[in-house]
């Protein structure tokens, strides 16, 4: 029964993780003491920690050989989805200050 | 064991007639590659959110919309009843008596319809003073966006008493533990989607 | 086309008499009319024709079992390119009809309103890229893959053919839309605000955003099962390096489609927010910016290009290298350049609305990134002329296909690359010199490279070869026609010529548009060509057959097994340990025979046949239907018995049918006494009736 | 001086070019339409690049059109006179053959790219003094052009000072369009709710085309319209008779003007509802408009 404690703890690691970043993100936003960017620049970092702990803790994605294929699988993808929302931010935001 | 098991919480088949456990590793993989190309999607829709955030032409607009505690109510029951399929998993994993599992499989679904039921409510507060879709471009790519999740998480409901049936039916036979397992990615992943939204919508929208 | 008077709102939604073409006709004879008219009889006429001549035949019963309820790959794979064939053929008469009246609206009308020149080459463009490129594509990867990996099936079978029926579903729709209603005139790209309801109201463009959802699905579906069955199905030893070129290519298809399909998605079902909810995400008016529409529509538009021809450089790499008899030259080469094609067009769709407005800096960055895709793309030509260098070169009609696709392909790349210049793209943006960029890629590239996999593998599907001399006649007819019909239009789009233009006001084009006309004429006849050659080759199939299974001296896996292959494929899983396993096996002492007996025979599993497929992809036909003509109980119920399927199969069990041992052993070793009885013969002969596919291995 | 005899020789070079290609266009009678004669410094400029481009490519294009036939002819199983290496498949020399050159190309290319983008990108002002400002606002099916400063409009044809650039802000008062006038210069959209700009100019007095090239409906092919290249003197008389007439171009006028429509002759306006132009970008409340109002 090792293993099914070793599971347990992770997501109760993943969980508890998780709240405290969410909890961290929402406050943050609601005792703002920095500037509006730079708020928005914290939200964004804590939810990107955020993402990875759930992978981690949640999805069970490592570094391991045997979730090696899945590993690939979410870089690539995170790669693509990378390039097409920066590609879409960038173009629209530029094509904006372009036209008004 | 030390084994691949752990590559996905209960991907602990045992010696079964129908599935080999290289059939079950490829049915959870294709899944994966399925989850993937669902996320493309969400990925367009905040992009096509945050090129939309501006176009409010005059209506309601996110600080006059969004609500932190609504908000935060719904992320912790998302975030927990991530936690509780979490627990569900491992109850099926390690053949934890039936009643176990439908308790965990049970507290996902009420969290999930909660999260559903509020998510309805924040809409209909909305509505109620004109922050309907057709208003802006804003409102439209808010609707959705959140709307596709909630859709997202509807189906995931669905699917969840569908399993329920099964699990009735059949008992954990192979099958019924890979849609399972299907079930609970595809359950982290709508919860992970759900943290981007309360970033990029909710928080960025309250942030002043 | 002005709105019809619903008759029964509640029941049929917007339908209103008028919506009949045969009604508009009636009304208004006028040759556009009838043309339409005509059409929408076609195809109600071929229904029932097909109809009677299965009851009469009394085939409706195997056609269920044996075909529309199959899982089996090879099936699948037969359906989609029967599919194909069946929308090029229509797709192909549009596109006649668009040069005709292109030739003689020249100062004058013409014969076809703008309104139907308009359905044209929107149902021409959405109907060849979507459901008969991506088809026959599909369905070529479906039959071939499995069989070069040493599998037995596609990894979800199940899956493959649900996403079979929903292609079939929307390529339904498009039919429907010939005799109900109408089409859009948005063009295949649909770019609003021209598509949203205040430019066009009528049912046109709900035709084209579900057509297109249904078939974008689909596609989203076969790529994950094509990418999950090469990454998780290869037979013990098939390492990635040794995989055959053609799988590398699907593999980098599949990986395209899961990623270049939803763009799309998002952009059709949000117009179709917009059209059916009010939305204003491409409108003009309350914050709607329809750049985003152009922006989500390429980012799968460009892909989607790659989509198309990498299959169709998979299909040459086999064809050269087995009409050369030789081995593939620079296989690293050719993976990398693969690949590099593969994640290079995620970074190019800007090409596509270089005259936006955007700044300098962007329109540069993305026109270098096109540019590169040239490159990787240099270096596949490359290596086929490499692969023909100190080889045997016979000129099989899919070896012509090969010859002729890379001289020509090489002129689109060339005009490609001037495209991607953005300066010169102002010019020619919207022109007909863009349509000629693209048929040039599009006809030598993909087209000859899918009816060269068709001469290539038909035998191995039917058992018996194509007629060598109908072959030759389709394939000039193919050269020719391309040459005359696009040719002239590159000097029209250097002259200004706008592209989806239904009539012409200046005089000195007319030579051009003549010759183009003919050169129309000359690919309808190369269709036809295909059609008489299929005729004649089953008529004649007794002198053809090729049982043994390998009539090219063929170097994959897919060659070892007989023609047809038995259902489960293998008798016994292969062992792979180099690069062309067959081929190597055939001709190199010292190894095993290539016709020997598996070790032993054991029980093989094969999916049962499922209804579910088809309840699926034709439910979600009919639902769209109802979305069409805001027919919301159909809908409701079409959605209903899709969901109901869904269901009804996740509770099923008992899916699978066994095969016994000894049946396999039986049937395996009695065609292997065949094959021992098969005469082989030299590659001089293998166009003669006497070539029964046992290649005669050099001394 | 070097620099000056270099000059020369690329003038020379270029003015055969240009004589070769007349000579072509008297037979070709449809490219004389298009960018090959160009009539205004962008397109010459564009049309130049074509002609470098076109060149280079042929490196590229040459040989795959000779080695194709060539091999498959020389190798041919009935040829019994040629080398068969079965097994051959790789060679160091070939691999840098087949990789580097098309690599050089694409990044001499590249420079080429980045170079004239930059130069012709259409927001550029031309060179030659202060531009006359004009507006062009596409309609289903026609074009409206508004001269601000004089107050005068032209629907289906545009009026221009030859050897003076021209400032164009584009806008449509319906779908997205395009306009192109390919002797003159490359197209740029113009989209409800926002403005793009396109420079351009004639060198010599004279009539060209120009054109939608984005599809928008039944009367698409229609709408077509010429560009009048003035004598700066023809100018000036046309500018006083354009005033001098009696048209206004009020709202009612634009009413009949935005309706779905082909109208069968130009028309010109000697006075135009003020501001029309931003008018028009505001009614629509467009995306680039609400979204200029964003949030840093
Ligand atoms: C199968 C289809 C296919 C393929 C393979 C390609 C390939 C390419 N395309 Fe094309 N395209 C295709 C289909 C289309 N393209 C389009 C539009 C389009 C546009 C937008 C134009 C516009 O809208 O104004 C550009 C800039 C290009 C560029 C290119 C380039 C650079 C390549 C390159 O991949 C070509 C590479 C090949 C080369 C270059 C030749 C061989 C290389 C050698 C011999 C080596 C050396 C080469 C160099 C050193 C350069 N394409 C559209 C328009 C859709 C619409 O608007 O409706 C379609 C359908
Ligand atoms: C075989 C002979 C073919 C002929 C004669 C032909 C002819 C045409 C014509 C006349 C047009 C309209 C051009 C215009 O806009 O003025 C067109 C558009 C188009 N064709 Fe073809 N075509 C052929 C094959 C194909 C094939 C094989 C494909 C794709 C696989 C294809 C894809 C398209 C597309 C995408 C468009 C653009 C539609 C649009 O404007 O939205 N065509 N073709
Ligand atoms: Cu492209």
């Amino acid at each position: 029964m090792n293993d099914r404690r070793q599971e347990l703890t992770s997501y109760a690691i993943g969980y508890t993780l998780s709240l405290a970043l969410t909890v961290a993100a929402f406050a943050a936003v609601r005792w703002p003491s920095v500037g509006a960017r730079a708020t928005f620049g914290v939200v964004l970092v804590l939810g990107v920690i955020q993402m990875a702990v759930q992978f981690r803790c949640f999805l069970h994605v490592s570094l391991k050989r045997s979730s090696r294929h899945d590993l690939q699988l979410i870089l690539f993808s995170t790669l693509i989805i990378a390039l097409m929302v920066s590609g879409t931010l960038v173009i629209l935001f530029n094509l904006r200050e372009r036209m008004m | 064991m030390s084994e691949p098991e752990l590559a996905h919480a209960g991907l602990n088949l045992g010696p079964s007639a129908e599935l080999t456990r290289d059939g079950a590793e490829n049915a959870i993989f294709g899944f994966w590659i399925f989850l993937m190309s669902d996320a493309v999607i969400f990925a367009l829709l905040f992009a096509t959110y945050g090129t939309m955030v501006a176009g409010t032409a005059g209506g309601p607009t996110p600080a006059s919309e969004f609500k932190l505690l609504p908000a935060f109510v719904e992320t912790l029951l998302l975030l927990t009843s991530s936690a509780t399929f979490g627990r569900a998993s491992i109850a099926m994993k390690y053949a934890e008596p039936r009643r176990t599992l439908f308790g965990w499989l049970g507290a996902t679904l009420g969290l999930g319809l909660t999260f559903l039921a509020l998510e309805a409510n924040d809409y209909a507060t909305m509505v109620a003073h004109g922050a309907v879709p057709s208003r802006s471009g804003f409102l439209s790519a808010f609707y959705a966006l959140t709307g596709l999740h909630g859709l997202h998480v509807a189906v995931a409901c669905f699917w969840l008493v569908v399993m329920v049936g099964q699990v009735l039916a059949y008992g954990l036979d192979a099958r019924v533990k890979i849609n399972l397992l299907r079930l609970g990615l595809f359950w982290h992943l709508l919860d992970i989607v759900w943290i981007a939204i309360f970033s990029v919508v909710y928080l960025q929208g309250a942030i002043r | 086309m002005s709105p019809s008077t619903p008759v029964l709102p509640a029941l049929l939604g917007r339908f209103g008499w008028h919506d009949l073409p045969f009604v508009r006709a009636w009304q208004n004879p006028t040759a556009s009319e009838i043309i339409g008219a005509f059409a929408g009889g076609l195809v109600v006429v071929g229904a029932i024709a097909v109809a009677a001549v299965l009851t009469r035949h009394r085939w409706w019963g195997r056609l269920w079992s044996e075909w529309l309820t199959s899982l089996d790959h090879k099936k699948i794979g037969i359906m989609y390119v029967v599919l194909a064939g069946v929308m090029l053929s229509r797709a192909l008469i549009e596109a006649v009809l668009m040069r005709m009246q292109q030739a003689v609206a020249i100062d004058a009308p013409g014969f076809l309103s703008p309104d139907h020149f308009g359905q044209l080459f929107s149902t021409h463009g959405s109907i060849m890229i979507f459901f008969m490129a991506m088809p026959f594509l599909t369905g070529l990867i479906n039959y071939v893959v499995p069989l070069q990996i040493g599998a037995r099936d596609m990894a979800f079978p199940w899956a493959n053919s649900v996403a079979l029926w929903l292609t079939i579903g929307g390529a339904g729709l498009m039919m429907a839309s010939l005799v109900v209603g109408e089409f859009s005139t948005g063009g295949w790209s649909g770019y609003p605000p021209y598509t949203e309801r205040d430019f066009s109201p009528g049912v046109g463009v709900d035709y084209w955003i579900w057509a297109v959802t249904l078939g974008s699905i689909g596609s989203t579906m076969a790529g994950i099962n094509i990418a999950c069955t090469i990454y998780k199905l290869r037979a013990p030893g098939l390492r990635f390096m040794r995989m055959q070129m053609f799988c590398w290519t699907s593999l980098c298809t599949a990986i395209l489609m899961i990623f270049a399909m939803p763009p799309l998605t998002v952009a059709t079902l949000l117009l179709a927010l917009d059209r059916y909810a009010d939305f204003h995400f491409f409108t003009n008016d309350l914050g709607g910016n329809m750049m985003n529409y152009a922006n989500l529509f390429w980012l799968f538009g460009h892909p989607e290009v790659y989509i198309l021809i990498l299959p169709a450089f998979g299909v040459y790499s086999e064809v050269v290298s087995t009409f050369s008899s030789k081995d593939l030259y620079g296989y690293v080469s050719l993976v990398l350049a693969t690949m590099a094609i593969a994640v290079l067009s995620f970074t190019v769709w800007v090409h596509h609305f270089f005259t936006m407005g955007q700044s300098a800096n962007i329109n540069a960055v993305f026109g270098i990134a096109t540019m590169t895709i040239g490159v990787p793309t240099g270096v596949k030509i490359y290596d086929w002329i490499w692969t023909m260098f100190r080889g045997e070169v016979r000129f099989t009609v899919p070896m012509l296909y090969s010859i002729a696709f890379m001289m020509t392909f090489v002129l689109g790349g060339f005009t490609g690359i001037i495209l991607a210049m953005p300066p010169l793209d102002y010019l020619v943006h919207n022109t007909l010199f863009l349509v000629a960029h693209f048929h040039n890629m599009l006809i030598p590239g993909l087209l000859y490279g899918m009816l060269a996999g068709y001469h290539y593998w038909f035998p191995k599907a039917f058992g018996f070869r194509l007629d060598e001399r109908w072959g030759r006649r389709a394939f000039t007819c193919w050269v020719v026609g391309f040459y005359l019909a696009f040719f002239p239009l590159y000097v029209l789009g250097a002259s200004g010529m706008a592209r989806r233009t239904q009539a012409i006001f200046e005089p000195s084009f007319r030579p051009w548009l003549y010759v183009a006309g003919v050169g129309a004429f000359i690919l309808l006849a190369a269709l036809a060509s295909l059609m008489i050659q299929l005729y004649v080759s089953i008529r004649d199939r007794a002198a053809t057959m090729v049982e043994a299974g390998d009539p090219w001296d063929g170097r994959g896996l897919e060659w070892s097994v007989a023609a047809p292959p038995p259902e489960y494929n293998f008798a016994g899983l292969p062992h792979v340990d180099g690069r062309n396993p067959f081929y190597d096996d055939k001709h190199d002492a010292g190894r095993p025979d290539p016709y020997r007996s598996p070790t032993d025979y054991s029980d093989i599993e094969v999916p049962r046949g499922s209804m579910a497929g088809i309840a699926i992809g034709l439910g979600a036909a009919v639902a769209a239907f109802g979305l069409v003509w805001e027919m919301w109980w159909l809908t409701l119920v079409a959605a209903e018995v899709v969901v109901a399927a869904l269901i009804l199969r996740s509770f099923g069990r008992n899916q699978h049918r066994t095969i016994p041992a000894a049946e396999i052993a039986a049937e395996h070793e009695a065609w292997l006494a065949r094959v021992r009885a098969t005469r082989p013969i030299p590659r001089r002969l293998e166009t003669q009736a006497i070539n029964r596919g046992l290649a005669e291995v050099r001394a | 001086m070097p620099l000056e005899s270099h000059r020369g020789s690329m003038v020379s070079w270029r003015s055969a070019m240009v004589a070769s290609m007349s000579g072509c266009l008297g037979g070709c009678s449809a490219l004389s339409h298009g960018f090959l004669a160009a009539a205004g410094p962008v397109a010459e400029q564009e049309r130049h690049l074509f002609l470098v481009v076109c060149g280079v490519l042929l490196f590229v294009a040459v040989p795959v059109l000779l080695l194709v036939p060539l091999f498959a002819w020389h190798y041919r199983l009935s040829n019994t006179d040629h080398a068969y290496r079965p097994k051959w498949e790789f060679s160091w020399g070939i691999e840098g053959l087949i990789w580097i050159p098309p690599a050089a190309i694409v990044v001499g290319l590249a420079v080429l790219l980045w170079r004239w983008t930059h130069i012709d990108d259409p927001y550029r002002r031309l060179p030659g003094g202060p531009p006359v400002e004009m507006q062009a606002i596409g309609l289903d099916w026609k074009w409206v052009f508004v001269h601000p400063q004089r107050g005068i409009a032209e629907v289906n044809r545009l009026t221009i000072p030859a050897g003076r650039p021209v400032h164009i802000r584009l806008t449509s008062g319906t779908v997205m369009q395009s306009l192109l006038i390919p002797r003159l210069a490359g197209q740029i959209y113009a989209m409800a709710g926002m403005t793009t700009e396109l420079n351009i100019a004639a060198h010599r007095p004279g009539v060209f085309r120009g054109e939608n090239t984005q599809y928008n409906g039944a009367g698409f092919q229609h709408q077509k319209f010429a560009v009048v290249a003035l004598a700066p003197a023809d100018y000036q008389r046309w500018l006083a008779r354009a005033k001098a007439g009696r048209r206004a171009l009020d709202a009612s006028a634009w009413r009949r003007l935005s309706a779905r429509s082909v109208i069968a002759a130009p028309v010109t306006f000697s006075a135009v509802t003020p501001h029309l132009f931003d008018r028009v970008v505001a009614a629509t409340g467009g995306a680039a408009h609400s979204l200029s109002k964003a949030r840093p």
